[in-house]
This record gives C-alpha cells, structure tokens and sequence, in this order.
C-alpha cells in the first residue's frame, strides 16, 4: 500500500487542483507546500509579478538588518488604508493624555465631532495637536502614550 | 566614538555613510520620505524614520522633522551628506543646539563660504589667489591700461553694476582695450545707468581643478591633492579624475600647500574642498565646499584614506589618522556619475529598473544605492551610480573603465553609459586635454552630427 | 523490484504527463514535486522564459559585447529542437564535401540510408565523418562548406 | 600582446581572465559547455564556442575540443585558469604543439610539481626546507634516538610501506619514542608485511603559509609575500588572509627570499605558488601551484599588483612591471569563498539565483560569475563567489568585512555567508589565532552545540 502510494501521485493531483484554484481566489502567483514527505512548489507566471517580488524576497531572505524596515512596515500598512485611519502629520512623540497625571484625551467609543483633539504628538518641544478629521466614534487607539511616531504613521481609527 | 548616526539623506550617499558607519560600529538611523521608504539604505539601517512627504522641502529639508527623528531614535550625530542641508548653516546650529553633533564645520564657516563675497575676502586674507582684477571703477583709460598690464591679458571689462553678459568685453592686448573700454562703459550706461566698469583676468579653457582638504580638532590639517573635474554640463560634474592630468607635480604641490594653510588659518573642521579655476600654470579660487563632495571617492582610491570614516572620526573629537607626511598618492583613479538620462539629450528617465548587475573585478567600485526592482522616485535628482575606476596609470585606469562600462547591465531606464564609451573614443579625452568648455563643445558638435 | 524501479524512470514519466496535463487544465506555468526520493520539477513557457530573459534582456539593453553571445545562439536554437536535425558532436570546421574539388556528400533532395556519410566535422587534423541517424531525405543543409562549428550545433536536416 | 586569448574554464576565473584581457585590449574566446551557455563570461565574452556536454571530461577537460575551438576561433593563446586542466602538462604541450601559447609555466615544470617526491627533490635541491626525517629505514632504536634528537621532538615513526595512518606513532620525547618505534614497527609488519620505519617532524597545529611568486621569460623573479590559507575544511580553503596575522615581519622575508631563490634556481616561467605547514617559526615545503590560485585577489589587494594582467603579459614575452623592490605591502586583504551550500552541513544547493545584489563600496571586491536569474548547474563546484576585503589593518579589514557580508543579497539557493558571519563573532578568529585543524574543530563544536 505505502509503495503503490508512492508509485502515484493521485493525492499530489488533488492537492495541486486545490492550491491552483487557491490561487485563483487569492490572486497569488506561486504557492510552496511541505508536508508528509512532500514538497510542492505550484507557480502561475508573470514576468510583472517576478520582478516586483524579487526585492522584497531579497531583503527580507539576505542577511538581517536588510529585512527590518519592510518588516516593521508591513503591519503598519493595513491600518494605514483604513478609511477611519488618522495618520501622525510629523515625526515625533504622540502623548494621549495633556498631562502626565490627567485623563486621556478620548478612549476607544467615544464619539467625537470633527476637529475635536484626538491627542498631542510633540515634535521639538511643540506640541501639535491632532484634530479629528470627522465626526465618528473612536473605533481603535493604535499608538501608546509616549510612543515615537513617524510620518503617516496611523494614530487612531475614527470611523 | 558616536553610539548612533543619523543620516540626513538618500540615494548613493546615504549608503556611503551607513557604510562608513557600519565599519566603526556606529549604529544608523536612516530618515526617509515616502517616496524612499524601499531604498537600499532604509532597508540596510539599524533603524529607519519615515519623515514626510516626496517633495524634498517637506522631508529631507524638513528640519523639525529631522531633528525629531534624531530625539526619538536618540541619535548622537547627524550626518548631513551633500547637497540638501549639508551646507545650510543654521541647520548646523539647531542640530548642535539640541545635543546633537553635527558631521560637519562649524557654523560659522559653512555661512562664510556660503557668501560669496565674504568667501573671497576670508581666503585672499588666508592667502588663496583670487582672480585678479582691478580695485574698484576705473576711471580712466589710462587707469585700465595699468590695470590690464599688471593683470596681464586677456582681460574682461565688467560693469559694476552688471550681470548676465551685458556691459562685458574682453580685450586681449592693449589695443583692443580702449574698444572694450568705451563699449562697455556704453552698454553698462544702457542696461544699468551707471557706467562705472572695472577689469578682471580674462579665462579662456580653464579647468577645473579642487583640492581636498581635511582638518581635526588638534590643530592637524592635511591636502588630499587635486581632483580634476572640468568635463561638466550645464555646470554639473560629468566625469572627474584624480589626480588632474594637467597639472606638473610642482603645481601640485604649490597650490596644496597654499589650500593647507588658508584651512589651517581659518581654523576649519573637518573635511571640505576648495575650487580653482585654472589655466597656464595659475590657479583662481571659485569657491569652498564645507561638505563632503559627490566625486570624494577618486581621492579615496589614489589616497587609500577613507574620507568619510575620518570625517566621523573627527566629528566625534578624534584625531586625523595621519600626518599630512604620510599622504601618498598612487595610481590613477576616475569617477563616472551615471543618471538615469537619455545619453543624448539628457531627459531624465525615471521607472523602474527592471534588471541591474553592478559590474566587479579588480580596481572597480560602484557606489550605488539602486538594485533590481528599485524604482527610481521622479522626485530627486537622476543620478543612480558613481562608477569608480582605478588603475596603475591613466592608460590602465582608462582600459579599466572601458571594460567596467561594458559590465554594467541596467534595464528599464536609460542611462548616461553610452556617453562614457563614447568619451572613452574621444582623442583629447584619451590625451587628457579637455577644459570647462570641453565638454558641451563636444556634446554640440556630436549633435551636429 | 526496487533495483528495476532505479533502473528505469517510467513512474516519473508517468507523473511528468501528469503533471503536464495539470498545468494545463490549471493554467500553470510551473510545478515542482518532491517525495519519495524525486524530485521533479515541470515547466511551461512563462516562468521558465522569463528566467532565461533576464540575463539576456540584460545583456542587450546594456553596452554592446554583451548582447552578442545570446544573440548568435538564438537563430541556432529552432533548427537543434527539430526533430530531424543532425548535430555536431564536436567543435570543428564542417566539410560538406571529401576533397575540395569533389562532389559533395549529399545536397538538399537526396534520399540518405543510416550510416551514411552525410558530411565531415575536422577536428585537430582529425576527419570524423558524420553519419546519417536515420534513413530518409536531406531537407535542408544548415552550414556552408569549412565553416566552423560548436558542439551541439544543428548541421542538416534529415525527415 | 597576443589577439585573441582562449579561456579554457567557466565561472569566476573565467570571468576574471576576461576581465584583465579586456584591460590588455585583447580579444576574448570562452569555450562553454551546454550547461554554461548562459553563463556570464560567455556573455561577455567577443566569442564563445560550445565544446560539449555538461561533464567536465566531455568539455572543460575535453583537449581536442578546446585545441579545435582556439584553432576555429584563431586564438593565438590559452589561458587555463584553475582546476581543469591548468596543471596538466600533456595539455600544456599539446597546446604549445599547435603553435598557441599556453599561459603558464613550461609542461617540465608543470610535471614536475605535479609529482609529489620529485617536486620534494627539486625544491630541496633549490634550497627549500622540507618536513625534516631521518634518511631512509632506520635499522635501530639508537638510530631513531639520533635521527629524532637532530630532527627535534616531537616526532613521528611512519611506515616506509605506510598510507592511511596506520604504522603512524607519534613520540613526544625520548622516553616515549622506544614504545612508539616498536608499535609503529609491529603495526607496520602487520599492515604491510614490511616493519621498516622512518622518522618525520610531528606538527601539531601547523598554518598554512603559501608564497606567491612571479618570474619572466627574461630573468626577473619576484615574491609577493604570503597568504594564511589556514582555515580550511576538508583540505579545501575557506577564507584566506594576506598578509599572515602570524608572521614576523623578518620570517615574511626569510621564507620570501627562499622562495625567490628556489624560484629562480629552477627557472621557472609565470605565476605559482609554493606552500608550506608552519609552525614554531619553521617553514616545512608541502607543494607547489604551477598556475594561478583562487586566492590571488587578496596579493592584489595588498601589493596593488594585478596578477592575471602580469601573468598574461609574461606569456606574451614581455617584462614584469615592476621588480621586487616595488613590492610594499599596505594594508590587510581577506578572501571568503562563498559556496551554495548549506552553512552548517555544506551540503550543495544548486538551483536557480532569484535574486542577487553584490555588495559594494569602499574596500570591497566580488569576484563572482552569478547575476539574478543564473541557475547553478550541478555538474560544477558550488563556489557563487569570492568575496574579498580590503582595510587598512586587520581589524579595520575584519570591520568592512562584516559590514559587506550583511550586504550580500542572495537568495533561491542557500550560501556559506552564515558561516562567515559567525566566524567573525569568534574570539580565536578575531585575534588571527588559528591553525590548519581549527575550523573543523570549530564547526564540530558548533555541530555539538
């Protein structure tokens, strides 16, 4: 049984039809698979894809360091495109509370009238304000208070 | 030594540093807009801050942003590169105001060269010749012929109050300058109302030579020798060489000296190179650079000296290295700015390189910061590549070039590498003989056809 | 059993047609397996091109020299692939004709047996002849008399 | 100079030879198997000829071929890199029948060196120290107590019929060597049905030196100082050094001079180099390399002497460049070999190169034959490329070292760039203090954790 199971690649066929038409569904180019003693490598070429994929296959396949900054800015991304997101206008440090000791300036479901202050992110010794863009609610605080902030770094989802 | 650097740029130099930084142990902290957030040098730091949009005023000009990258990643030192901050001197305050050192001169004489005026006075003081001219108006044309003799001609008779050509005549012997005299002074009354014209050293195929100098905060000054860089285009550097094919080891040697000590007694830290203009055996200052230089590799390959390495160093209070006794200079080395430009008409291509292979081998270094894949961004300049070529000889280092531009494999965008193998052709290139004029002459004839 | 599994590869050609069905239903450009001690990798068109592009695409766009090696192979490539193509096997210069003042061997019409002389590859002084594969008819000649050859290079027709 | 050079080899050397023939302004041929069509000094290359299948005795070994492509091409030289047949002396005469200059040394001398006892001879007739034993059989232990006093402790009692380490005995002093005499002797009778013993030096963590040296065809000869190839892993060479961190400065040139003599004596022709074990300030010959080695680059790097380019023009009857008392050493130069191997159980993985980036800047060297898309045949060895490093002192060389292997963008196939990068945080390594067997300890320690 197990050399005639060898002999045959049936349940290889099977599982190339399905990453396929995963594939498909995702609009992915290349899947890699490596289970039970088998190894699958399943591709749909495009010189385009190739050649977008090869960077970021060698930065974050090359040595360490090379890796990080795409790393870092991966997670970032989603949160960035989020209609409601509200991204930092500067580098700087982004505080949720006017004072150390004071209430913070909105917590997660409050609901907020456009311009109102989200929160403060200073920038050599100013502090810049964040005004809601909108009215909404405070769906999700993405930064910690004290927390360095870059540019179009996403602060907040006000939706 | 710094404990972290941050780089205050982009593209080849901002890699060049992180390099520099890397082999002493400094960790980096790359800035970058939006438009770089893939380039080589975000990718190979220890850290990266994105500081704003493409437009360059809004990001690597951007100076709350830079020094709030430098706080939040608490950075040490800011490296300014060239171009972009590294020559603004107010810059260079704000980052030292704030604890930060920063890789470069002191304020004071970053805004003293920057000033051209108050640039000459400061170096005819410190013992640079200028190019001559008269002391003020002329008022006769008794005046001028004295003037003239004693500049020696060809002379140029400039209005005062001129610019842009007008009101300019050049006289080459005593003849010809009462013409000159009397056209300009009634030209000069035309465009400007004013009349009053003085005389200046009338350069005709002058080159265009540099020395490299470099000072410590111990009181050490050395030169690094000259560098050649006449073949230019709408006055950017094209093409330089070290050492100049023109120059005899005597004049080298009288006009290092002479930038030696004028650096010496403005008490300039750090590197910096001043530029000459230079024809028949004279040298005429144009202007200091307090900043490293695009075409700093090519004194690097005949020096053996890392440049940007002892810029750091000396920025963090260490000593220069060496002794300006132990400057040795050997072989031939040439650099080549290749951009991303059509070779002919020089219209910037920006895309995306679909394929890149740097060429290798033995006496070449490419200082790139682009890769397959890389797109170059439409927002900064077009360069994508110093091709730095060294040989035993000018001879050698010319068949090396040759063959290193043969290597080169860059798809997807055009490149100015074809004008290389075309200069390479080129007798009074072979020979060496070409001055600031050279090129364009050249490019214009080529386009004739 | 398992010493003429070894000995022959009629399994893995099994799986090849597999495979190659596969890709086609699926609309595939490349499919690696790996088990049971094989490894196979199958490829159609796209990728496989793309991969073989690069250098050359490469090679052209940049200064001249370079272009030329991948260049003079291309033209050279359709006339190997043919089925009736008889190739050098070895790298010398082509005689099509015995002596220089003779007839040649064969011209294009001829009908040839196996193991006919069809023309010589001269090699260090050295004539090898070269003999026909297989019966049938000269349909075209691919390389003029003392012309230099490579190995592998495509030197008649014979259908 | 000759017209056209045949480059009868594949892969970086090929590339390399290209590379100093294109700076010669000398055609170039590259004969390829089918497996190399794509490679890159077949691009590069002004002609190439396919000259068999992918095995190297159908190809890259295959004589007729080679002679029958330089005779298609009308190459007027070979040049047979490294490996292949490049210490092959019929092929050197075959070549040398057919009116082509070979690029190497005379056929004599090539067999010479290529047989391990009359290379001994030879060398101990020029004046080369050899692994010092006692004269033949020794016929008693009194004989032994002598032979072992003059050759010093520790020594080694061999088998004269001996191979494979059996009638092997070490004694490290006079009391032990009884035992080991009468051991070695019975285990020897037993082995091999002969008891006859003789006595050799005993070196216990010896280095590898080797002495590059480079003679005319008009008399000139000169040394151009040492390698350290002690790191090294199945007698294959891992990483190499230039200069050696263990010499002296007056055991460099002791071993220099003899090795220039020895040179000279036996009026030998182009490039090669003479290895030794070294330990305790003793040099012992172990063979000579009648061709150019893979670790050439690191002399280059030091003496600033292109190798390949001298090399070629010797073969073409001209005089070296330079004489020996050019020769300075600057700097400190390291060579790491990288394979597509796996890093910790080197085992190959060819396959196809998705993406490549050479790292660069200053210092930095790589010799490589691979380009983003190149697939690694699996019929060759598994070396992508050399990578070699420059720096003004060992440390200053082992600093840009790390930074460029962090550079090196690779990826499909694994690569030894881990092995390299580890070896770097190792103290022994660190403080150049190592011998032959140190690696393979070193990677068995690293295996058991």
């Amino acid at each position: 049984m197990s050399e005639k199971k060898n002999e045959t690649i049936e349940i290889e066929a099977a599982w190339i039809r399905q990453l396929a038409a995963l594939m498909q569904e995702e609009g992915l180019t290349e899947i890699e698979l490596e289970k039970a003693n088998v190894r699958l490598r399943v591709s749909r070429g495009a010189q385009a894809i190739a050649a977008q994929v090869a960077p970021a296959a060698a930065a974050s396949a090359g040595p360490a360091p090379a890796a990080m900054a795409s790393a870092e800015a991966a997670p970032a991304r989603p949160a960035a495109e989020h209609p409601g997101a509200v991204v930092s206008p500067m580098v700087g440090t982004a505080y949720l509370k006017p004072a150390p000791d004071a209430q913070p300036f909105v917590k997660v479901g409050d609901r907020v009238a456009a311009g109102q202050t989200l929160m403060i992110v200073e920038a050599m010794k100013t502090m810049n304000p964040i005004a809601s863009p909108r009215d909404g609610v405070v769906k999700e605080i993405l930064v910690k208070d004290a927390q360095p902030v870059e540019f179009g770094e996403p602060l907040m989802i006000v939706e | 030594m710094f404990e972290k650097v941050l780089i205050a740029n982009r593209g080849e130099i901002a890699l060049r540093i992180h390099r520099a930084c890397k082999e002493l142990g400094v960790a980096t902290v790359a800035v970058h807009s939006t438009a770089d957030a893939n380039a080589m040098h975000v990718r190979l730091a220890d850290e990266s801050v994105c500081i704003g949009p493409p437009p360059p005023k809004d990001s690597y000009l951007n100076i709350p942003a830079i020094i709030s990258a430098a706080e939040i990643t608490g950075a040490d030192a800011i490296h300014p590169g060239y171009g972009f901050l590294s020559e603004n001197a107010r810059f260079a305050e704000i980052v030292t105001a704030h604890n930060i050192v920063f890789i470069g001169p002191e304020a004071e004489h970053i805004r003293v060269m920057g000033d051209k005026i108050a640039a000459k006075v400061a170096m005819r003081e410190a013992g640079v010749p200028l190019v001559p001219g008269s002391e003020g108006a002329l008022a006769s044309l008794d005046e001028a012929r004295a003037a003239a003799e004693r500049i020696g001609y060809p002379v140029l008779v400039k209005a005062a109050a001129g610019g842009g050509g007008r009101g300019m005549k050049v006289a080459r012997d005593a003849r010809e300058l009462e013409h000159a005299l009397s056209t300009a002074k009634a030209e000069a009354k035309a465009a400007f109302g004013d009349d009053a014209v003085y005389l200046e050293k009338y350069l005709e195929r002058p080159r265009h030579i540099e020395i490299q100098i470099i000072a410590d905060s111990h009181g050490a000054v050395a030169q690094l020798g000259e560098r050649d860089c006449s073949l230019q285009r709408r006055h950017q550097k094209v093409l330089e060489e070290a050492l100049s094919p023109a120059l005899s080891q005597s004049e080298r040697e009288r006009i290092g000296e002479i930038a030696r000590k004028a650096v010496a007694k403005l008490g300039y830290l750090g590197v910096g190179t001043i530029e000459f203009l230079y024809e028949n055996g004279e040298f005429y200052f144009i202007e200091m650079n307090t900043r490293l230089q695009v075409e700093h590799p090519i004194t690097e390959q005949v020096t053996r000296i890392d440049l940007v390495r002892e810029q750091i160093a000396i920025a963090a209070g260490e000593k220069l290295s060496f002794q300006q006794k132990d400057v040795a200079f050997r072989g031939h080395a040439i650099e080549c700015r290749i951009n991303a430009e059509n070779p002919k008409t020089f219209r910037p291509s920006p895309g995306e390189i679909s394929y890149f292979h740097a060429p290798g081998g033995p006496g070449v270094r490419f200082d790139s910061a682009v890769y397959t894949g890389y797109r170059i961004p439409p927002y900064y300049d077009s360069m994508i590549g110093k091709l730095i070529v060294f040989g035993d000889d000018r001879p050698h280092c010319l068949a090396r070039l040759r063959r290193a531009l043969n290597e080169i494999a860059l798809t997807g965008v055009e490149t100015t590498v074809p004008l290389f193998v075309d200069l390479l052709n080129e007798p009074d290139f072979q020979r060496g003989e070409y001055h600031i004029h050279w090129l364009e002459e050249w490019l214009a004839a080529q386009a004739a056809g």
